[in-house]
């Protein structure tokens, strides 16, 4: 078993091709993305509902290196930012 | 004002839905029935419009419609974003911009529904206004931004592209260039599915959008009061706008009744997908529950049977 | 008993489901499409409800068959309750006695296109009684759990509200409403989609709840012998009940079906969703597959046509 | 080749949602709407089929058929198999052969709409084909594996009945048997659901596949240029023989176009189910997107109007 | 980075306004709601069918203090007592 | 509050019916079940598009002892070695 990083995102569903193109990075083997996701932060309610997807979060889990995480982090933070969500990273071992 | 619409199935099931989020019933459709049934209504309003435009011939006055229709909704979202820029700040108040500049399917949709049950006749190629008045109001309202934040990532050409592939604008033209190009015996086939069982659809879905404004009404009471009175009164003042337009013009009494509700109604779906990715820093919390919560019920309710009456008045 | 049913696609299609389920096909439909076809299917029921209600003045005769209704149902819930009160604990009993006294709306739909495929009539009422008899016994039910646990914090209005709010129970009587105030001539547009393709819409979703039945079966070998022969023989206790109510109080053939059918149904939609707030110590597991798995298949296959031919019976 | 293909809007509802895919319009239903529509679709076609099957009697040349169906299916089966083998190993070339010896239900779906709209009989036992097609060439294609690779955990039995029971295989036979039974007076009520609206549906759902599609054809650039060219002439050899199958054996030319797409068409639903779980080392990313992405289009632009044309020229 | 905890809830679906209202606490900034949640437990199979909600759960993520959690621990575990569920702790580092 | 493992597992949803049989496993109590879940891995994107699942993941969490983990864990990686996916261990505290 080996001691990884999982880092797990919660952005909103539109801003989530931007999350795509960061995690085009090397050592990122893959993801795991679960879509229509809710949620209440500092913006509000994200209830998911209504056509247009802005009240939609999506929940992004990435298995990676540490050095990785450190790698991306400061673009996934900047995107954040702007965008609003959060982001965790915490220890695991994968089988 | 008219009492009919009161007593209209159509906007009753919008008004069950509000009943519903207010009496916390949990009754809630969920997001891809939402998606499927909206998807329909355009598919199918697409199809009827472009099937129309091609029994009639693209005309003169055909073209000054569209282009007066295209004017009014940026010369709307121009006025905008000037009247609210120092209240809200740029971001917002072209995102006010984009709103109202730009028009709801659903509202045209639902105006459609009223014209019929008159048996008031419209042309196809109002859809194709309805379509055309969905983005330039849009990129307007994100040039607005870029004037005065030169750095941003998305360039002009992609930004069009960009709303022009968006979900619902896509298969609205879509569906449009196949009713326009398609073999008219074999659409006949498909009626039953878009027209039969259309107002009925439209009903369940008005349920559920009732269900999403009365969401997005509690965000109501954050915004000012010049925003509110704004999302009360500009339907009217723009539906004047459009229906001189229409005099002017010459254009016929059904269309100039789906020109105002164009001019008057505001976009919940296309610009809040636009400015999330393009002017993130604009608040959807803002001008969705403006547009959705306010502007489309004063529309439905006491707008189309409005202005429908002041056209009957000076067109005859 | 009559082979109908076994030649009925709307039965059959239940136990296409039910087979799905035992077979372990991968076949399922996602829950937004069950939610999506069963408020249509309680949408369309209402609404011409309402619609026949309004077509028909409101008589005393009327108010005497809702009032029965409204007794009997909550004469079944006080005596199930007594019954089980022993064996089952108090919730557990309570939840059954909730689940017998409330009444199944896919039961009712299911009586209702068997009459209409007889062509006997019944009252638009009928509907009024369906949603009158959804709550009684729900909260009679939550009453005998209050009585024996006086700290629950629900009281007695927001109970009330609560149950009447619940998804089935608000679309079912909005929709009646509607059907009631609405202008009948803009009700015509909507009939294709809520009448025309009702039929085959239920079919669609009995082959779902056939599923769903399926996988609440896997329940039912843990229940004791003394339920599962109460879910088996109590529908033709309770329709012999209802039925004698109606020939008292003088009901047409048609509405006996619809009242015998009412009390032999047992819910397994409003009461879990109202117990799992007010009385989480009830066990769905014990009344919804009794409900669904047993009461509802011994209804529509072999209840429907009996009561029916009881009815003739008696009526002539 | 016909040009009215190109203007069928079953059809280019098919091409708008590969251009969706193409021109990333975020336009998408999701997934418990896909399975909604084919399930509906496949519930139409299959309780029409039984329900023909039991207007006209079983007879002698009906068997032909049948058996000349499977036959062709298996024979397509091992050739492709043995064609393969070399160049991308058992696992892959066993997927293959399932993927081309099955079928389609959605272009025989296609091609039924095709004849309807040209007023070309066929007979209800196709979609008995259709079912009886779906699944021996799976299983052929799953034993080419296993001679291979003797320590499987499926039995024989176990695969038959897993193939069977699979959703779209099961509700199609289902609703095939419950056409052959039920009462046909009951079976007019459901016809405005499963026949009316069925030809909007299917533009509806084509549009949904064509997205689907346009994902699937991303992965096409990694397949060799052989795979690619089978995936693009394979349907026409395949009609042919199907076609002289029809000849000899004297079938209609409405049964003998939908035995040539029979043959023609490939399976991208059951494989992948089936393979998944028998042979997770077949790559669905080689036989789903060839299928799909390559072979779809081109029976339902090009297959089925010429195999009408040579029919044509055949038969009269 | 900075070091948190990341408390993960499934209950069933009903009982969520309940788990809101507990949510409603000082320190917790926002928390992310995955619906339409299958699973298997004492109380046997749910498996999101079913017109009710009885046999759904929701998985509910809440980034928050450590200090938080066991402010609001003896409420959850309260009512998962009665609804049925599970609920647990890890720590994360925020990006 | 009780020191115990969190398994998380993303594989194929066609292939779930085989992990379900290795989790009926003693000492195991529950798992929850995330249904249609996206992502992208060594096999390409799963974008959870079509009828057949096959382009479907399932994420399945798994709360139990570590030393449950331990007896599963070679079932786990065979499955996840054949049908693909991935599986982490990490320490929570159930309250
Ligand atoms: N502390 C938190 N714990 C878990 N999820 C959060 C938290 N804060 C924000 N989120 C998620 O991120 C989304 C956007 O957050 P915000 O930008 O704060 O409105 C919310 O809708 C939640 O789904
Ligand atoms: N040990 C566990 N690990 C993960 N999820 C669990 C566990 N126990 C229970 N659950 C979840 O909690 C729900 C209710 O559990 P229970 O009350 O034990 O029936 C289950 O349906 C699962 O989704
Ligand atoms: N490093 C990773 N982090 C998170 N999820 C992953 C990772 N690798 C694979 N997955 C998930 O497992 C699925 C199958 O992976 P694969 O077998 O590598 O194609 C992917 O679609 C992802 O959902
Ligand atoms: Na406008
Ligand atoms: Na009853
Ligand atoms: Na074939």
């Amino acid at each position: 078993m080996a001691l990884r990083s999982r880092l797990e995102i919660v952005i909103p569903k539109p801003d989530f091709p931007r999350l795509k193109k960061i995690l085009e990075h090397p050592g990122i083997e893959g993801y795991t993305v679960i879509d229509g996701v809710k949620g209440h932060g500092q913006r509000g309610d994200r209830d998911n509902l209504g056509l247009s997807d802005s009240f939609t979060n999506v929940l992004v889990i990435v298995v990676c290196d540490g050095a990785v995480v450190e790698g991306i982090s400061p673009a996934i933070k900047q995107l954040i930012s702007r965008s609003g969500g959060i982001a965790s990273v915490s220890t695991v071992q994968t089988l | 004002m008219n009492i009919d619409q009161f007593l209209n199935p159509v906007i009753l099931f919008f008004f069950l839905g509000v009943l519903a989020h207010f009496v916390k019933s949990d009754f809630q459709l969920l997001q891809p029935i939402t998606k499927f049934i909206s998807y329909y209504l355009l598919m199918s309003i697409g199809l009827k419009g472009g099937y129309e435009l091609h029994e009639n011939a693209f005309s003169l006055s055909i073209v000054t419609i569209l282009l007066v229709c295209v004017a009014g909704s940026l010369f709307t979202g121009w006025y905008v974003f000037h009247f609210f820029k120092k209240n809200l700040g740029i971001e917002n108040a072209a995102g006010l911009a984009a709103t109202y500049g730009s028009v709801s399917a659903v509202t045209f949709i639902t105006a459609v529904s009223f014209l019929e049950q008159q048996g008031i006749d419209f042309g196809g190629y109002m859809v194709a206004a309805l379509a055309l008045m969905e983005f330039p109001a849009i990129i307007q309202g994100i040039f607005f931004v870029r004037k005065n934040q030169p750095d941003q990532q998305l360039g002009f050409r992609q930004l069009v592209f960009e709303t022009l592939t968006h979900g619902p604008v896509f298969i609205l033209l879509g569906s449009f260039l196949i009713g326009l190009i398609s073999d008219h015996d074999l659409m006949q086939g498909i009626k039953p599915f878009t027209q039969d069982i259309f107002k009925g659809m439209l009903c369940f879905f008005l349920l559920d959008l009732g269900i999403v404004a009365g969401h997005r009404m509690s965000f109501l009471s954050k915004l000012g009061k010049k925003v509110i009175l704004f999302g009360l009164f500009s339907p009217f003042i723009h539906a004047v706008l459009f229906i001189s337009f229409a005099y002017v013009v010459g254009a016929s009494a059904g269309d100039a009744l789906l020109m105002a509700v164009l001019g008057a109604s505001a976009s919940y779906i296309a610009v809040p997908a636009a400015f999330r990715t393009a002017v993130p820093e604009a608040d959807p919390g803002l001008y969705v529950p403006l547009a959705l919560g306010i502007t489309f019920p004063v529309n439905i309710l006491i707008g189309i049977p409005l202005y429908h009456s002041v056209i009957q008045l000076l067109w005859h």
